[in-house]
């Protein structure tokens, strides 16, 4: 069958502090395929952003990957050194940020920013590089693109910006596209905008890595979501069946706290207790101590990852049990 | 833009206005009689009374305040009491020496500072960052002088790779360059690692690796670019301290700069010595700070076009 | 990072043969603290360099075995008349300027006038001619008692006789300029500072150096120095360092503290063979108001010179390099009274005194002032003296002053006490007597104030005495008087000026009074 | 913000737990800072290390510091004299120490003065704008405009030496700069929104720069205060270079150092002591700064 565009096993990132070292990624296993869009959920401080700059390398000291395969298209991106892995960044692979006010450099014009991702992969000349920043501008729906290109990023609104970004990310047609919360920073009717484009891409093949903690846009937009918690993939499969048939405590916790209006006027549940520490993961299951299914088995180890169902894979000893 | 530069240079005139009047004032009040100084140990009191009036300092402080003026405005600053020259030839000659020392004294400050301080920001809180730290607290913790005496000791004196002091040739400005020019590589060392520090976490920084640029690329094109900004604006008021004269290296290293011409004129009350070398050391200073303020607006496009702190 | 240290210190090991720059011969290379204001010598009393080497004057003052004896110069002969008042001048025929135009009588007439009429500094010589006043006034263009025969003779007419005269016209204030040639630069611009003397002005860089050379037009015998440069060094160990490593021919140790001198240069067999010294004529004295609160008596003035220790001032702040005064007219100085006996240390003698004269423990406070220009040995003098007096129960606190406003409270008379230095011009006592006792006016204006108004007037005549021993006798009366009984001032010590000579130079000749200006033909270079 | 926040919480919690009252922000990150940035707390004790022999310096040397001993000029270290004589014959041990007092005092006294008025000039400046500002700021141009060794001069002649009239000149000379500082940080805190949500509920001016734009500006205030104690300290020295400053026989480091330059190679002792101890003290100021700067300064990212 096809060759997947991204897969990634085992990936484990760990920060030495003081205090014993934490493992923001922890054993993590996902895939997407061509032009598939995988969405990758879960409350703040969960490891998905981390998860996503390790798949670009960009992963600050002190923190290093300590564990896993990367494959994009085959090659393991973890066995590549600095010099091959930046020939891929921005090329094979892109990524756009969350907040577009600071993700561009101000006090470069937006046009050279982005013409510097095409010289910087693609042997042309500057002339080049100037007709085809213009026409990605277009693509993403940049309107008078010659006269924006010239401009400073303080001079476009948070939506253009983060078009001019998504344009960077696509002007050498990467394999895989990264987003990390790209539309959080905006209002609604720009994250339309950008959600819209995005299917455009996908449709044109690029798959994409879609990290938000936003459950609406992730039901709208993927085909295929993962829902972490405290650094590990608490529950992975298709969107459909993930948000009508939820398996784990946890995703159940979250869809029951998103009001929607087909549930007007009931109690919305929430999940009690905070998300443990980064340090101090309780002992087994990580979920444990905010479960209504804990018990001994769950306190005693860490569940495995089980496929219930094809493409459904869930880490729960009681997963679908309903508590009494 | 026009609108602001014309108010800036407007206040910079009066700025320079308010010099001149306070150095007037400051020599009215100053003990030491002008004459008396002139005439030295052997003068007596009538001679130095017939010298006070030769020069004019018995009249009315009015008519003095509205000559003085005068010769502000129209330059020329008469001659000097004490060497009988006209000022302007004197300082002429001065500037000149000044100007060689502080480019010299600036360069290496420079370049000096600005690669120790990428270097120490780089290899945050690593042996070259603590090294680097620690000479620039050095250059600010030792008197000039000291530094001075220091360098021409052992590199001039015991090694005589250059010269002791004096002003023949390019290379006796390299000793006095790094004796003044340590204490400002300090400030811009450490300003350079704390900007950059502050930059390199930015998100745009991340944007560029992720575009696939290698570290060096990262940190020359997108990290200094925007360091450089208050970088910049520091090296252009050093710049501009280094060219109102640096008394004591001048003396150190017998330089005859502006500085020690002014002291010069202060202990001798050369009154017209003083009042050109302080309007012009003055007028030096503020077109700097002016060049610093335009520098900037010109380097950060988000003060360009908008309003933006001044 | 490595490649820019690399670059670095290549560049400087390519400097390093031409530190030592090679000095061609007949060049002697000095340095001095500060820059000359002036080459006029008619409007300073302190630069003195180029009048004495670009000038000449009618008479030359030289130390012969010791003692200062004045010899003839551009003058060949002279006769006084029986009252002391008229001179008869012959002056040396055929001496030229530099420039080529004739040195004649009239030009010595024009010196005087000259002076007169800047009336800035050294008048007090040309005012003794007869007719001086008028001309001071502007009432005339000539001294009438100036009368120039011919190129060659002319005659001068005192307003009172001054046997002393011929020594006054060696000073450097006397140096004959050119009436002809006379122009606006002269004293500023270097070709316009016209002499007869062995070298003309070459160039002056302010603040920087100037350049003296050779006058091929010299009357005289040539010099052994054939060009001379002086350069401005203001810090001493910066001197000490340039000598050292050869780039000077010479170095002046005046202002440097005796503890270096004597490690850098007395301990070092290479160069304690090549100091010499000669005698700075003149006295430290220390100074007391005679009119400020307590020291307006004479008891307490005495018990101050008692509780001063000068022999250790000497020992230990000029590592013996002095001698101690003990009265007004200094060591070397003809008049100078050898047998009078200094005044015995005596801290307890000191404390009896003033209880005597009805002073307790700590009464008696007053100030030293301290000019902070003057070397850091006459500070650490003023700092002794004032621990010395504490000793006593003086509260003699040290206050500094700036040079400028150290001069304005002198000059008003109000300075309560302070350590100053009288260095001689000419060889005769009336130079420091008249100075400080010669007119109540100059006496306040010294700050000592001395109050025996008949005294004063006996100063100020003695100068008139024809007959040497009747003026030396009344010179030694005044002496007794002013320092023996009234102690005007407390006399402290004449300091020797000392030198050190490079590789290159054979000899040298100070200046006979031991100035800092010293003539570059008394320099002898080795061949 | 938000990591800080989380960690008051949790010194806060951890507080409570143990039966303490509430912390103030401030002295938690105090706590925290020492806890964490061992150069600053080596520093602190520096100092006070310095301000102890200072005051305890008669007890700590037999010898005054005016004792004058022409006998022994320019010795060596030795037994009598742990750090050898200057060229007045003086114990350089009890001058470090007497000069501890006025040396200090000459680094803080002006700074704070210095700081106090560049402040107070600075925040109106900022916050009222138009003609207060401009004149004010072309005060400061005018003053930083004139050359500070110039300046000191005419400030010291008019006035004389002695302690006091330094303090003015040093003052005089520094507070222009932290009022051109001080007014660039309240403009910039002018605009942002919890000023003007400040002023929205309406705060009054003076309790707007008392409250809010002051303790913004308190990180700067601090460090401009440890780089501006050691200038002072230096500044003194090059002021004795020219003659002025303190004039023996009192004593302070900066006098010192000028004092030792003509003997550096006859007799290095003389400068060395002040000028490791000046050395020492910039270093502790510099690194006290830092570390208060950092622990100080919300949005300071961690180095």
């Amino acid at each position: 069958m096809e060759q997947n565009t991204l897969e990634i096993s085992h990936l484990t990132v760990s920060f030495p502090t003081d205090r014993g070292g934490f493992r923001p990624v922890n054993d993590v296993s996902l895939t997407v395929r061509k032009g598939q869009i995988v969405g990758l959920v879960g409350e703040s401080g969960c490891g998905k952003s981390m998860t996503a700059r390790a798949v670009m390398g960009l992963i600050r000291s002190p923190g290093k990957v300590t564990g896993g395969q990367i494959l994009l298209e085959g090659k393991d991106l973890l066995a590549l050194n600095g010099k091959e892995m930046r020939s891929l960044r921005g090329n094979e692979l892109a990524m756009v940020f969350q907040d577009p006010m600071t993700s561009l450099n101000p006090v470069v014009p937006v046009g050279k920013q982005v013409e510097e991702a095409i010289l910087l992969h693609r042997r042309v000349s500057r002339e080049e590089a100037r007709k085809r920043t213009l026409e990605a501008f277009r693509n993403v729906g940049i309107s008078e693109a010659e006269k924006r290109s010239r401009s400073y990023p303080h001079e476009l609104s948070g939506g253009l910006r983060q078009r001019v970004m998504i344009a960077m990310a696509m002007v050498c047609c990467p394999r895989l596209l990264i987003a990390d919360e790209p539309t959080t920073a905006l209002d609604v009717i720009m994250e339309a905008q950008i959600l819209q484009l995005m299917r455009q891409m996908r449709d044109r093949g690029t798959s994409i890595l879609f990290i938000s903690h936003n459950l609406g846009v992730i039901a709208q937009l993927c085909d295929y979501t993962c829902v972490m918690y405290a650094g590990r993939i608490a529950e992975q499969g298709d969107t459909r069946e993930l948000f009508e048939r939820p398996v784990h405590p946890y995703t159940r916790g979250l869809l029951g706290a998103v009001s929607s209006l087909d549930r007007k006027g009931e109690e919305l549940e929430t999940i009690r207790g905070s998300v443990p520490a980064p340090g101090s993961l309780p002992a087994g299951c990580p979920f444990g101590p905010r479960c209504g299914l804990c018990d001994e088995t769950c306190r005693g180890a860490c569940p495995e990852p089980r496929e219930i169902s094809p493409g459904h894979i869930v880490r729960c000893f009681h997963a679908g049990e309903v508590p009494v | 833009m026009k609108k602001k530069l014309l108010s800036r240079l407007g206040q910079s005139l009066i700025a320079l206005l308010g010099v001149a009047l306070l150095l007037f004032l400051m020599l009215r009040v100053v003990p030491g009689n002008p004459a008396a100084v002139m005439m030295g140990e052997h003068g007596d009191n009538a001679a130095i009374a017939r010298m006070t009036a030769e020069l004019g300092l018995d009249q009315p402080i009015l008519t003095q305040f509205f000559r003085y003026i005068g010769d502000c405005f129209t330059g020329n600053f008469g001659t000097s009491y004490s060497l009988s020259k006209p000022v302007a030839e004197l300082m002429g000659g001065a500037f000149l020496n000044t100007l060689w020392l502080a480019l010299a004294a600036a360069l290496f400050a420079w370049i000096l500072g600005i690669a120790c301080g990428v270097i120490a920001a780089v290899r945050k809180n690593g042996i070259l960052d603590h090294l680097f730290m620690g000479v620039s607290l050095m250059g600010v913790s030792i008197p000039v002088f000291l530094t001075a005496m220091i360098l021409q000791y052992f590199i001039a004196f015991r090694l005589h790779w250059l010269p002791i002091a004096g002003m023949d040739g390019w290379k006796s400005f390299i000793l006095p360059a790094i004796a003044l020019g340590w204490n400002s590589a300090g400030s811009v060392a450490r300003l350079v690692r704390s900007t950059l520090l502050d930059i390199l976490q930015e998100d745009y920084i991340d944007t560029a690796r992720a575009k696939g640029r290698s570290q060096l690329g990262v940190l020359v094109f997108h990290a200094l670019r925007n360091a450089m900004l208050p970088v910049v604006t520091m090296m252009a008021l050093q710049l501009s301290g280094l060219l109102s004269g640096a008394v004591i290296t001048e003396t150190m290293f017998s330089i005859n700069g502006i500085g020690r011409l002014a002291v010069q004129a202060i202990s001798g009350r050369d009154i017209p010595l003083l009042q050109g070398t302080v309007l012009f050391s003055t007028a030096v200073v503020i077109l700097g700070n002016l060049g610093a303020d335009l520098l900037y607006t010109v380097l950060d496009p988000r003060i360009r076009k908008g309003g933006g702190p001044q | 990072m490595k490649r820019f240290f690399a670059v670095l210190i290549c560049l400087c090991l390519l400097g390093s043969c031409a530190a030592a720059a090679g000095a061609e011969d007949g060049l002697l290379r000095t340095a001095v603290k500060y820059d000359i204001t002036t080459m006029d010598v008619a409007k300073t009393s302190d630069d003195y360099l180029i009048p004495m080497n670009v000038f000449d004057r009618l008479f030359e003052t030289r130390l012969v075995n010791g003692n200062p004896s004045v010899e003839k110069s551009l003058c060949t002969d002279y006769t006084v008349s029986a009252d002391g008042l008229t001179y008869d001048f012959t002056i040396r025929g055929g001496v030229v300027f530099s420039n080529g135009s004739a040195l004649t009588a009239s030009d010595v007439q024009y010196t005087f006038e000259r002076l007169l009429k800047i009336n800035k500094q050294n008048t007090d010589i040309a005012v003794e001619v007869s007719g001086s006043d008028k001309v001071l006034k502007g009432e005339a263009e000539t001294l009438s008692g100036f009368t120039v025969k011919d190129d060659t003779h002319f005659s001068v007419t005192l307003t009172e006789p001054n046997a002393g005269f011929p020594a006054e016209l060696s000073s450097p204030a006397m140096s004959i300029v050119d009436r002809e040639t006379m122009s606006a630069g002269f004293g500023t611009v270097p070709a316009e500072t016209i002499g007869s003397g062995p070298y003309v002005v070459k160039e002056w860089a302010v603040n920087d150096h100037y350049t003296l050379e050779y006058n091929s037009k010299y009357w005289g015998t040539a010099p052994s120095v054939k060009k001379l440069i002086v350069s401005v060094v203001a810090d001493d160990s910066v001197q000490n360092m340039k000598f050292l490593s050869g780039e000077l021919d010479m170095i002046d140790l005046q202002n440097q503290d005796s503890a270096i001198v004597a490690s850098t240069y007395k301990m070092d067999p290479k160069y304690s063979s090549r100091i010499v010294s000669t005698r700075k004529v003149g006295m430290y004295f220390l100074a007391l108001n005679n009119t400020s609160g307590a020291l307006s008596n004479t008891k307490v003035r005495r018990a101050v010179a008692m509780a001063v220790d000068v022999d250790d001032l000497i020992r230990n702040l000029y590592n013996g390099d002095a001698i101690r005064e003990t009265g007004a007219i200094p060591t070397g100085i003809w008049g100078h009274n050898a047998d009078l006996k200094p005044v015995a240390f005596d801290p307890e003698g000191a404390k009896a005194l003033l209880k005597e004269a009805g002073y307790s423990e700590g009464q008696i406070r007053f100030e030293i002032a301290l000019d902070s220009s003057v070397p850091s040995t006459v500070a650490n003098m003023c700092y002794a003296v004032s621990s010395r007096l504490k000793a006593v129960g003086i509260a003699a606190e040290v206050k500094t002053y700036e040079h400028a406003a150290w001069l304005e409270k002198r000059s008003s008379g109000t300075m309560e006490c302070f350590v100053a230095r009288w260095g001689m011009d000419y060889n005769d006592p009336a130079n420091i007597l008249y100075t400080f006792f010669g007119t109540e006016e100059k006496t306040r204006q010294r700050s000592i104030n001395y109050q025996d108004k008949d005294i004063i007037a006996r100063v100020a005549k003695a100068r008139a005495i024809v007959d040497d021993s009747a003026r030396l006798a009344e010179y030694r009366a005044l002496e007794n008087k002013l320092i023996g009984e009234d102690m005007a001032w407390v006399p402290l010590l004449q300091d020797m000026h000392l030198y050190c000579l490079g590789d290159r130079v054979e000899s040298f000749t100070p200046h006979w009074a031991g100035f800092a200006d010293f003539y570059a033909a008394d320099v002898v270079l080795k061949k | 913000m938000k990591n800080r926040q989380k960690e008051l919480a949790e010194l806060h919690q951890r507080r409570l737990e143990d039966g303490n009252g509430p912390v103030s922000a401030f002295r938690a990150d105090l706590f925290r800072m020492f806890r964490k940035n061992r150069a600053a707390a080596l520093s602190v004790l520096v100092i006070l290390l310095l301000i102890l022999a200072a005051v305890f310096a008669p007890v700590l040397t037999p010898y005054s510091y005016d004792d004058m001993d022409l006998g022994n000029r320019l010795s060596p270290p030795s037994a009598a004299h742990l750090l050898g004589t200057d060229e007045g014959g003086r114990d350089i041990l009890t001058r470090l120490l007497y000069g501890a007092r006025i040396s200090l005092l000459i680094g803080v006294v002006p700074t704070v003065v210095s700081i106090l008025i560049g402040a107070a000039l600075g925040t109106i400046a900022g916050w009222r704008g138009g003609i207060t500002d401009t004149v004010i700021m072309r005060l400061a141009d005018i003053v930083l405009a004139f050359p500070s060794m110039l300046l000191a001069m005419v400030i010291m002649f008019t006035l004389g030496d002695g302690l006091v009239n330094v303090f003015l000149t040093l003052a005089l000379l520094n507070w222009a700069a932290v009022a051109r500082v001080v007014r660039a940080e309240t403009l910039r805190l002018k605009n942002t929104e919890y000023i003007e949500a400040a002023r929205a509920i309406g705060v009054s001016g003076p309790v707007m720069l008392l409250r809010h734009i002051l303790p913004n500006c308190l990180p700067t205030l601090i460090v401009l205060f440890t780089l501006n104690v050691p200038a002072a300290i230096l500044t003194e020295s090059s002021l004795s270079f020219l003659g002025m400053g303190i004039q023996p026989p009192s004593a302070s480091w900066g006098l010192m150092v000028n004092a030792g330059k003509n003997y550096l190679y006859s007799a290095p002792w003389i400068c060395a002591a002040p000028g490791l101890i000046i050395m020492v003290a910039v270093l502790a100021f510099n690194f006290l700064g830092d570390g208060l700067r950092d622990a100080l300064d919300p949005h300071q990212k961690n180095r």
